[in-house]
């Protein structure tokens, strides 16, 4: 099984103050990666990182064997924030079929293939009867559903989703969950969430992000380990140094 | 004489007639890029821009107008790089561009002084008249329209990320920068060829206030952009009227209409209630 | 000593300079100070420029809006700079006419605040006028070369009177014809050679929709085949109202500082357009 | 003559370099406001919105200046209102500025057109320059910084908040339409006073360009202010400098410098890892 | 103990398309009021009519006896989203500062008292070692811990919190709960949140916000009640009349 995702001791600064400290991750085909990690560990950073929109000061990164900026159209991404003017006039459908974007013909408009597509991703993220709806008059959660959406549109080979269910009520963080349990069949994806019931029940692997990375490698994670990872949530997650994890497992 | 007996007798009223329709596509499409965008200051900053490069141009003995147009070209690229490299990925074009019409009016006017013999007024190249308007002044605008019109449809998806979410539009494989750059000298085409066919104020009008008070009533860019030219034609058309019925400066009047169309749209409390 | 002071003069616009270094030779060093072309916006001296004014002896001003403005903020820097108005005893005439487009028009009150017509170096008899009031100020500022201001003015009245005679005799065919300009430049000229000079520019405005309507008009009736723009000028409206009543559009350039050269193409331009033949019936 | 020699013997020079350096205090100050809040557009704007008040002043026979200051004033009001009802609680005065700019200078053309007799060319009372800056002139660019400073010093927590989190601002009691109309009116007091004294390119250069250059460095408003004035005071004295050296135009050389400065920061890359 | 709060008979619609439907809701001092619901569901424009931000269609809203707007300093708000310019040269202690508007001088700077108090709130929600940073140098679980400071440094008499620990850490999420537990004792808050876990330990009441209000009125929630509301808390808060809550009730 060749790897997707290959990080090579990365290193990463803003203005001199180091964010992530040699940073080595695989990830191969199949893989469902959640990320956990105290806020400002840098988790954002490593998936901007792994797209391509920054560039590591030292180490390598390379994506289906190549560089990051090569292979952008085959990786979905959910961000954090919404990087779009909330005031922009476009619905929702509009919104969502952008993510048919590098998959769809160039010239001209959409074609039905790509309605098609947008509508089983808004189905699958239940925002379909809002789809003629302005992006300005959604809730945050509504919001944050289109934006899963329209990364599910990109019909993409690894999905990266940062902190997808922030602001998402229950009942359709749960269907998030399910759909990415389903989805996890054939993509591969990278999680990152502070929501420590879904990581336990749902990924294949743990990392744990605090400038350096402990990756809880190769062996899929089975449900008992998560759950003794998981037994002191909050010290885990809280961890400073590569230590205190290991003497949690 | 009545409006529409002297229609029929003059040409020039017929070519302004139709030429202000004809500018209202090129307007009301490329005006709503500039809305959403928020580079109204776009149509000034060019306008007084581009005085750089018509000085140069007749500093080297070439036609001014030539030079406006690819000074207005430099320009477009300078925006478009400058706010591609600023710090936070935001565009802060309002700045680059206030920049290029200090620095392209700077040059403008030093070259006239290092000029010997010099005797052209360059800004009377910016005031172009809606009522003298040529036959080839027709076929250029309807020009510009044909250009305007391809360019959008093949590219409208794209166009349309680029202005909503570049970040997200960079990741689906679009090279935003290219894009951003041709839809910058879309504008800046736009704006030398009309400014000189109508004049200053009625593109920074017509660029700008159409598109913006269909803004406050569309939720989707085709909309807006269809609604945007309609309202142009009104407006070019209506002040055309007014200003022969009433005896005003046709420029003006029509640009007066638009302004007071679009702050009147916008005073208008909204249906829903009002943020505050 | 006299001998070897120059003085220093600055005059308004460029056909000045020919009257002053005509009548001053090489006593005189002459600077124009707005270029043909300036506008005020575009207008930007450089300290050296703005320097000589310490040194100017004289300021020549001619009346042109520029003035307005920029007179009295560059006195207030050069307190001693000397301005002079070499306009006395000229009949002055409003820029704006009221008879042409007579049928129209309301009886109007000539309004108090009537701008009144600078362009008087377009009119070689009243240059000679305007020299004469500069000889004075020149004598008054260099007495010592009297003589010689003297003698060179009579050479320049001569000149200029011979030049006048010429364009009459030029333009005597055509007295009470209709000439088209854009800007209404040409007003001394016409007077002083009987020719009907037309305006688009109403007043320096923005031509409305009735009134060129009016003015296209007239212009036919009036059998117009030439539209006179000032080279400064950008030339697109120009020609798109020639195109409408079927007429040329012929550059001239009022700011030329060769004054009697520039005056003498101007009259054959004229003749040779007013020459041509009525294109009353192609339109 | 050495530069220095000159500025000694010449009042005019000294005068230029007091104002320069005067002027560039209350454009550091109004000039971080106007960048932050993306308004680098309102000196264009407003410098030909005022049109329309001379138009009336002169049609009145007033004071073209007086009516100049008064439609500044309208035009801040205008815009920070129809700002405040705008849709979605957005900013975009962007496109209220381009209205303003067509109407106002709609309104000048047509009032020009209706007054009797020849126009005087209002555009030229607009333009200052600063080779030609009086006594009097220096004493009222020093009000204006007193008036920019207290202004700032005493409302600065209020200005910040506003500006940067206007919903916020107003949850905490400050009245934000009230001080939003009172920013914008400095900002348009300060470019119709230094428009008349330096002319408007380099109202527009120094209104925006040290602010902006500033801004790629600093990480705070009041270090934003402080570097702004420090680049502006150096711009200026540096563009006197250049332009007597070289036998330039010295407003066109400052602003110029001013353009070159911010172009070259903005597209120096900058320290961290900048985002593709 | 009087009402701080009322509102009766609340209506609100955006567009005409009905948001809230005749809401009634009374808040006394010291209560800790959950609000959940699913997305769109008009929390967050709840929120914002008691802030006065946005004015009924029908109806009275009450705050402390007066028009909404008329005290709105002495309310503390955390929005769902941050709504100022992401780009803006500021610090965060200079942020944080700004809650201090309307209690401080309104002339000149901000004095000695302020700063301590600032400082007294970012201490809580553990953002001190970030107060000399740009905000735009922060992730997005301290940006949000920055908005909660800044809320706090109001000295609200209510606070009023939007989804606050949406992309917030386990660890800082869980010491902002016990922070507000101990807020508590002084000040009356109203809490939006979709973590089932944490509504269910704090608040002292708990309504059910789905266009219309369904209050579980005056009798402070004991533990137990609460954990028997959210037993099954995806149909619960899935309820789409007030009849299935009750039924569950
Ligand atoms: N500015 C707006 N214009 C029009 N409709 C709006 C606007 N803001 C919100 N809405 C609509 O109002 C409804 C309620 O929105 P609100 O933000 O109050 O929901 P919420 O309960 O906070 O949801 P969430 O949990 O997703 O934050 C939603 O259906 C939303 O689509
Ligand atoms: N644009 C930026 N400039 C400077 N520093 C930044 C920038 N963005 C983030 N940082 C810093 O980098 C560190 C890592 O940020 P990152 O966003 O990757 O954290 P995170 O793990 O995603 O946190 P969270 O859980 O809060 O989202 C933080 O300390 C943050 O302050
Ligand atoms: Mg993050
Ligand atoms: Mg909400
Ligand atoms: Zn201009």
């Amino acid at each position: 099984m060749p790897a997707l995702i290959t990080l090579k001791d990365v290193s990463f600064s803003y203005d001199d103050r180091p964010i992530l400290d040699h940073v080595n991750l695989t990830i191969n085909e199949h893989d469902f990666l959640g990320i956990v990690g105290p806020n400002g560990g840098g988790k954002s950073t490593l998936l901007k990182l792994i797209l391509g929109l920054l560039t590591p000061s030292t180490g390598e990164i390379s994506v289906f064997g190549k560089h990051p900026n090569q292979v952008r159209t085959r990786l979905g991404y959910v961000p954090q924030f919404a990087t779009f003017d909330s005031a922009f006039p476009i619905t929702v459908l509009d919104t969502v079929l952008q993510g048919r974007l590098g998959k769809t013909r160039s010239l001209l408009g959409y074609n039905k293939h790509d309605h098609a597509i947008a509508q089983r991703a808004m189905a699958e993220t239940d925002v379909e009867s809002l789809q003629k709806r302005a992006m300005t008059a959604l809730s945050g959660g509504q919001r944050q559903r289109v934006l899963i959406a329209r990364a599910l549109a990109c019909e993409p080979e690894i999905l990266l989703l940062d902190e997808p269910t922030a602001n998402i009520d229950p009942h359709h963080g749960e269907s998030i969950y399910e759909l990415l349990h389903r989805l996890h069949e054939r993509i591969t994806m990278i999680l990152i969430s502070h929501d420590v019931g879904f990581v336990s029940r749902s990924v294949t692997r743990v990392a744990c992000l605090n400038r350096t990375l402990v990756c809880h490698a190769t062996s899929p994670v089975d449900s008992d380990s998560i759950n003794h990872l998981y037994s002191n949530p909050v010290s885990v997650i809280h961890h400073d140094t590569r230590l205190s994890l290991e003497d949690n497992l | 004489m009545s409006f529409f007996n002297a229609l029929l007798e003059h040409t020039f009223l017929q070519h302004a007639l139709f030429g202000g329709l004809l500018a209202s596509l090129a307007c009301g499409v490329i005006g709503s890029f500039v809305v959403v965008r928020r580079i109204g200051y776009m149509a000034g900053g060019i306008a007084h821009a581009i005085l750089g490069g018509m000085g140069i141009a007749y500093f080297l003995g070439q036609q001014p107008m030539s030079g406006a147009l690819i000074s207005a070209l430099i320009a477009a690229v300078i925006i478009s790089r400058v706010s591609r490299v600023s710090k936070h990925g935001h565009h802060q074009e309002d700045t680059i561009i206030s920049a290029l019409w200090a620095v392209g009016m700077s040059i403008g006017i030093i070259f006239i002084a290092k000029t010997p013999g010099y005797n052209v007024d360059l800004m009377s190249y910016l005031f172009g008249n809606v009522l003298m308007i040529s036959a080839n002044d027709l076929l250029l605008i309807g020009l510009l329209d044909g250009g305007v019109l391809l360019f959008t449809l093949i590219y409208f998806k794209q166009l349309l990320a680029l202005c909503y979410d570049p970040e997200f539009a960079g990741l689906r494989g679009i090279r935003i920068e290219w894009l951003n750059t041709l839809l910058l000298c879309m504008v800046a085409i736009t704006v030398v060829i009309l400014i000189q066919i109508v004049g200053l104020i009625l593109v920074i009008a017509m660029l700008t206030l159409p598109a913006a008070t269909a803004r406050l009533h569309a939720t989707t860019m085709l909309g807006m952009m269809i609604l945007a030219t309609a309202l142009g034609m009104m407006i070019t058309s209506g002040g055309l009227l007014i200003s022969y019925n009433y005896d005003l400066p046709t420029g003006a009047t029509t640009a007066l209409s638009s302004g007071i169309l679009y702050l009147v749209a916008a005073l208008i409390p909204q249906r829903r209630h009002a943020v505050k | 000593q006299a001998q070897t002071t120059t003085l220093n003069i600055a005059v308004s616009v460029a056909p000045q300079k020919y009257l002053v270094q005509k009548l001053a030779g090489e006593h005189a060093k002459v600077r124009v100070m707005i270029k043909p072309g300036q506008s005020p916006t575009t207008w930007d001296p450089s300290p050296r420029e703005m320097a000589r004014f310490a040194t100017t002896d004289l300021l020549f001003c001619i009346g042109v809006p520029f003035e307005n403005i920029w007179l009295p903020r560059l006195q207030n820097n050069f307190p001693n700079l000397k301005v002079h108005d070499p306009r006395q005893q000229i009949a002055l005439r409003p820029l704006h006419e009221h008879c042409h487009h007579n049928e129209t028009h309301r009886a109007q009150v000539e309004p108090v605040n009537s701008t009144l017509d600078p362009h008087i170096w377009l009119d070689p008899l009243l240059n000679i006028q305007m020299a004469e009031n500069m000889l004075h100020a020149l004598v008054k500022l260099d007495p010592t070369h009297q003589q010689e201001y003297q003698q060179r003015f009579e050479q320049l009245r001569l000149e200029l009177t011979q030049l006048h005679l010429e364009i009459e005799a030029l333009l005597q065919p055509y007295q009470q014809h209709y000439f088209m300009v854009f800007h209404p430049s040409w007003g001394y000229f016409a007077r002083r050679y009987h020719l009907q000079q037309m305006a688009i520019e109403l007043s320096g405005k923005e031509p409305k929709g009735a009134k060129l309507a009016q003015i296209t008009q007239q212009a036919q009736k009036n059998g117009i085949t030439a539209i006179f723009i000032q080279t400064q000028f950008s030339q697109k409206a120009a020609t798109t109202i020639a195109n409408q009543i079927g007429a040329q559009v012929i550059s001239l350039d009022p700011l030329a500082e060769d004054l009697p050269l520039m005056l003498r193409t101007t009259a054959q331009k004229l003749s040779c357009a007013l020459e041509a033949p009525c294109p009353l019936s192609s339109h």
